[in-house]
């Protein structure tokens, strides 16, 4: 039973050591996701100041305003890509994608 | 994300794993805080000690570095999808 | 990277490794592209939506960021000896 | 025996998985914040002319004191954390904290 | 059988655990220099006008010598680190280096 | 850190866990010490080979940069605590 078995009909009751896997993969995504996410908008957003510990009227609107327009980016961008993988490998890597 | 389709002892170990990933989030927010903070906060080093104004800095910088991260953790939940065409 | 002296069982384990590696570089360096082109291309935050504008900022960002690493990635197969000194 | 396993009463000779995961989950916290004060304080402190190899006075001096500063900076901090903390849930991340 | 294990002399057929374990650290290391080295080079020959999708003539002949400059660089540090290490402990880290 | 509750058996392992993160640590202080040199001292790109005053740059960035992590090191373990109210 190594760590990175495939088995991929495990009886019900066992784990799939493979749906796990993903579903890490798509929990780490996530995460990379948000913390980039809370980094672009504090730079946008977040006067360096530090005057007070709230978040201003301008800021909260602010982080409002950038968080959708991540998102909006984002889908653009996810569109393109799907769109560009379909017609050959997508972006250079060193393992040789 | 939806974990309906996972067995119980599927559903218990993705548990443990959030839980987990939870407290590394957790801490790596804390140290990404602390160094955000510092730099915008910590500029004169003539002296050792941290001034009360730095000191006041770091805090409301703080305050704020977790209210925006709320803020934004909030607008995240409500927008839910993430990287569509990716992730679907 | 050589792995001729791997048995089957390595060569078979190491390319499970790989592909799961390629699949995590490839959401690393897609969410890194989308936080680079979103810091470059969209300054205005009066509006929620993406103007025209930033939109196609974005799209020339993310098609220009891809056509950097390949490039990249090729010079960097022709090259291939990495960190000399220190991985031989 | 999975990776994931937290016999919580291992005989001695046997190894604790929940006891081994805390550790490495506190080295990595510790090398996470050492990689960030290093970071940080040669932002602060060292010159990017690179004239000559060696830290001038003034550098060294100045990384004395920003480590110390950090330190201090980060035990006020963790003080406002646990002070926050005490009161309700900390910060949000995507995984519903 | 531990995920850590590191029989040395396993038979042919079986993995070795501690052959694994370097070719992946090998495979991280190359990946995390391939991907520092797409971040310099951009930020050193991309312009984030972002008027066009293509590279620009310009921009092409920016990144080959770009990424030719970071090898003799690195290189040329490699070299410098090879010669520290045979004097003694290379770098200072938290884990008592 | 004090591992003098752990068990012989954990002992090793926590041994052998520490010996492969300071390997993995190390080759990334190197190739972020690299990045972060190139960075500063590179910035002439109307030819690809280093010239005499860039490798020079190069070799005293790696240098001070070394002594630097050395000196905060040294420095990181007189205070030796981290973030209090966290780890405690």
């Amino acid at each position: 039973m190594s760590m990175f078995g495939r088995g991929s009909s495990a009886p019900s009751g066992a784990v799939n050591n493979e749906r796990i896997e993903m579903a890490v993969q798509e929990l780490d995504m996530v995460t990379d996701v948000f913390n980039r996410l809370v980094s672009a908008c504090h730079n946008k957003c977040i006067s360096t100041r530090y005057a007070e510990g709230d978040l201003t009227k301008g800021e909260s609107v602010c982080i409002d305003r950038c968080v959708a327009k991540f998102f909006e980016a984002n889908k653009k961008v996810g569109e393109r890509l799907q769109s560009v993988s379909a017609n050959g490998a997508p972006g250079g890597g060193p393992l040789g994608m | 994300m939806d974990f309906s389709q996972f067995n119980a002892a599927e559903q218990a170990h993705m548990s443990r794993v959030i839980e987990k990933k939870q407290m590394q989030d957790f801490l790596r927010m804390y140290s990404n805080l602390v160094e955000r903070c510092f730099t915008s906060c910590c500029n004169d080093f003539t002296s050792k000690a941290l001034s009360s104004k730095e000191e006041q800095c770091m805090l409301n910088c703080a305050d704020k570095f977790l209210k925006h991260s709320e803020r934004v953790g909030a607008r995240f939940a409500e927008q839910n999808a993430v990287g569509p065409g990716l992730s679907s």
